[in-house]
């Protein structure tokens, strides 16, 4: 026998045992700090109460909004086609399926926007990407959107013009809510969730 | 020591050692680029479901098997395993013409069965292998290699009872071989 | 003599290149210079629980100069700082927040046990950073509840805050079915309710005294 | 930073310019191997040649090897590579009915198409014995596509079931296949003193 067999054997034997000695390395999957500081430190991640009004009006296909507050807020009051993720199940698997879903925009709200700014942050420290936070959570939507207050008579013709659509979803969203109550239905939610696997499957 | 027997006792064939850290470097490429392994049996699948889909398509349509491979965008032969297959195909006929065994068809079989018996041999295991991979998700590269080198419990569990079954059956089957 | 038996030189060369890509992939490893110390299931029950949040009426203490153990960091930028701020805090601006200098003094405050409250103009702008020394480990880090613009409104009365609770955020302000239900808006403008929150109020502390 | 096709790193045309790449290196390593041969691949079973076992019990050790450390380096994101989902009955029954064909066949898929590159009529054969094969499973599809899917466990890994680190894993195998290597050695020393050398074609 050759003596190079021996020094193969050796070699896989160091490798595998090399495996042991590696340190722990926990982390290397999520975004690290100085990432994640630099995407909190950009304003971008936040949406205004309008523009998903109007997402929500235009039904929009990209919109995938997420009500970070508990089950029972969410069953009392939530936005329309909106799924519920609690804050403390974000790290589920089964509720991160929803997340990181191509071509979606994932906007997290909540009561106010701590919450869901909270819910924000640990997203992205999972690495999802393409999520947002309502500006304001659901008590601005109800201020600006709901019930909007009428500008001052000098305000600028654009605070007017933001007041008429915000008059115009108002009437939208009460109105579609006066429906479904009456209905006794919630509207169904099908979001396509991503599969498990994340590779085309087939055979061999 | 005799070299002219030698020589043709021994073909030349690389280190079964060095095919083996090739092919392991190789696995590692593979899905370094793809993040899925090596197959093989995959592109006969294809080749199936293009054949009668070009023979029979409502057939096809109506089949819940096949109904799965199909789709109106593109041919099913236009898929990654079928242009891998092929690349097999190449680098064996590469392989061959460098190591000097490119030669006219040939049977290779044991001394004691003719050719036909060999023939008839061949084309029962290949139904055989083709029935299996569809149960096993994969042949001896797809299931067994790859599923094992990425650690799948499935892929394990075809390479230990495939060639356990082997180790089983061979004593029947000796004379195909020995 | 079978092929397998003969001088395995490829083998090892193919197998000695491998072991150097690994080597390579060793040595050229670069340890990241900041890690999350804290466990994801912490900082959830963290953000669920609102654990390490300062009430503005607690610094009255650390503004008068009473406590030094509290060190007051203001987040927004060198030109709003400038223009007012509260007194006695100093002023690390959020993008700056994680350079070495300022990590290295943080580490030295909570060696020494200071209290870190950190703020921005509101809660929300604070949040963001806030969370994130937490997650690097730093637990003597908290936020302060309304940021500054409750701190202006306040700053002469600080400690009657007490009695007041527009600073506290992720309780729902309105009774949203009742609003979104009702199809005339219009009359219903003067009447928006507010209904009457009952908030579990901390008991009357200042920030040293929650241990940090 | 891996793979690069999941994480859409290569996208367009090129990944099919790469199955042909790869599958050209895949193809050569086999013939070079001599799993071109049915008697060379068969010969583990007797006892007279055990490369396939020397060549795919390697490649397995180093692939998992490899994969770990790339795994920790960062190069290759394991999360996002296809786990084979099992199937735990179906794949059972689909083993040992690859086992009957693999002896009785000689060949298997892969290797089969290397031998048609050089000129084998069995392995032209055996190919057409798999279309036909796949052919009478899927017109017999509707018979058993319930048991085609029972028994699904998904995507685990041979850690999740076995209850075994990865590293422990690997090393048990490095362990089992350099036995194995030893011992099949010997084995083959032995055989090949009673058996009749055979031509290689």
């Amino acid at each position: 026998m050759n003596k190079n067999y021996i020094y193969l054997t050796v070699l896989m034997l160091v490798l595998a045992a090399g495996l042991f000695v590696l340190p722990e390395r926990d982390n290397s999957k999520q975004t690290n700090p100085e990432d994640l500081m630099w995407s909190i430190v950009q304003p971008t991640r936040f949406i205004s109460t309008d523009v998903v009004a109007k997402m929500i009006i235009e039904r929009d296909p990209t919109l995938e909004l997420i009500d970070v507050r508990s089950e029972d807020e969410y069953s009392e009051f939530s936005l329309e086609k909106a799924i519920n993720i609690p804050l403390d199940s974000l790290t589920s698997e089964n509720y991160q399926n929803y997340l990181g879903i191509k071509g979606l925009k994932a906007i997290f709200y909540s009561n106010d926007d701590i919450k869901a700014d909270q819910a924000w942050v640990i997203a992205k420290r999972l690495g999802f990407d393409n999520i947002y936070v309502m500006k304001g959570g659901l008590n601005c939507w109800m201020k600006t959107i709901i019930e909007p207050t009428q500008p001052n008579e000098t305000a600028s013709s654009e605070e007017f013009e933001l007041y008429s659509f915000r008059k115009g979803a108002s009437i939208y969203f009460t109105g579609a809510n006066m429906e479904n109550d009456s209905e006794g239905t919630k509207a169904v939610i099908n979001v396509q969730r991503k599969k498990k696997t994340s590779v085309v499957e087939g055979g061999c | 020591m005799n070299t002219n027997i030698e020589s043709v006792r021994r073909p030349k064939y690389i280190n079964p050692y060095f095919g083996g850290v090739l092919l392991g470097l190789l696995l590692l490429l593979t899905m370094y680029i793809t993040g899925r392994g090596l197959g093989a049996s995959g592109a006969v699948k294809s080749a199936v479901v293009t054949t009668f889909d070009k023979v029979a398509p409502v057939h096809t349509e109506s089949s819940t098997f096949y109904s799965k491979f199909i789709s109106d965008s593109h041919s099913p032969m236009f898929n990654w395993l079928v242009f891998e297959s092929l690349g097999i195909f190449i680098g064996g006929l590469i392989s061959g013409a460098i190591f000097g065994r490119l030669k006219k068809i040939r049977v290779e079989h044991s001394p004691k069965i003719s050719s036909k018996t060999r023939l008839w041999a061949a084309g029962i295991g290949g139904i055989l292998f083709g029935i299996g991979s569809q149960f096993g998700r994969g042949c001896s590269s797809g299931a067994a290699l790859s599923g094992t080198a990425s650690f799948s419990f499935g892929g394990f569990l075809v390479m230990m009872l495939l060639f356990g079954t082997g180790y089983i059956v061979a004593y029947f089957f000796r004379k195909l071989w020995i | 003599m079978h092929i397998h038996e003969l001088n395995p030189k490829r083998t090892i060369v193919t197998l000695v290149i491998f072991t150097a890509i690994i080597v390579i992939g060793l040595v050229t490893l670069k340890s990241p210079r900041l890690v999350f110390n804290q466990p994801l299931n912490e900082t959830i029950e963290m953000a669920v629980w609102d654990e390490g949040s300062v009430f503005p009426y607690e610094l009255t203490d650390v503004i008068n100069g009473n406590i030094d153990t509290v060190l007051l960091v203001d987040l927004r930028n060198t030109f709003e700082f400038a223009q007012g701020n509260i007194p006695g805090s100093e002023n690390i601006s959020s993008v700056e927040l994680l350079s070495e200098d300022n990590i290295e003094r943080l580490e030295d405050h909570k060696t020494k046990g200071m209290c870190v409250v950190v703020y921005d103009n509101d809660q929300l702008h604070a949040n963001g950073p806030w969370m994130v020394l937490r997650q690097l480990g730093f637990d003597n880090v908290k936020i302060l509840l309304g940021g500054y613009n409750y701190y202006k409104q306040w700053a002469d009365n600080l400690d009657d805050s007490y009695s007041n609770d527009a600073y506290f955020k992720g309780t729902p302000q309105f009774d949203y079915n009742e609003m979104a239900s009702s199809a005339n808006v219009d009359e219903d403008d003067a009447s928006a309710t507010k209904t009457p929150i009952t908030v579990q109020r901390k008991k009357k502390t200042n920030v040293a005294e929650g241990g940090c | 930073m891996g793979p690069l096709i999941p994480q859409g790193i290569i996208t367009g045309g090129w990944d099919f310019v790469i199955a042909l790449l790869l599958g050209i290196a895949f193809g050569f390593i086999l013939e070079a191997s001599g799993f071109s041969s049915s008697r060379n691949i068969t010969g583990a079973f007797y006892g007279y040649n055990f490369v396939v076992l020397r060549v795919f019990l390697t490649a397995v050790l180093v692939a998992m090897i490899g994969l770990l450390y790339f795994d920790y380096f960062g190069w290759i994101d394991m999360d996002l590579l296809y786990i084979l989902p099992t199937y735990l009955t179906p794949m059972i029954i689909g083993a040992i009915i690859m086992g009957f064909g693999f002896l009785i066949g000689g060949f298997c898929p892969g290797t089969s198409y290397t031998g048609i590159a050089i000129g084998k009529l069995d392995a032209m054969v055996f190919t057409g014995g798999l279309f036909i094969g796949i052919f009478v499973f899927s017109e017999a599809f509707p018979l058993f596509s319930d048991f085609y899917y029972s028994d699904n466990m998904g995507n685990v890994t041979i850690t999740e079931v076995l209850g075994l680190s990865a590293e422990v894993f690997t090393m048990i195998m490095v362990v089992v296949g350099l036995a194995a290597f030893w011992v099949t050695w010997l084995i083959e020393k032995r055989v090949r003193k009673n058996i009749n050398p055979y031509k290689f074609e």
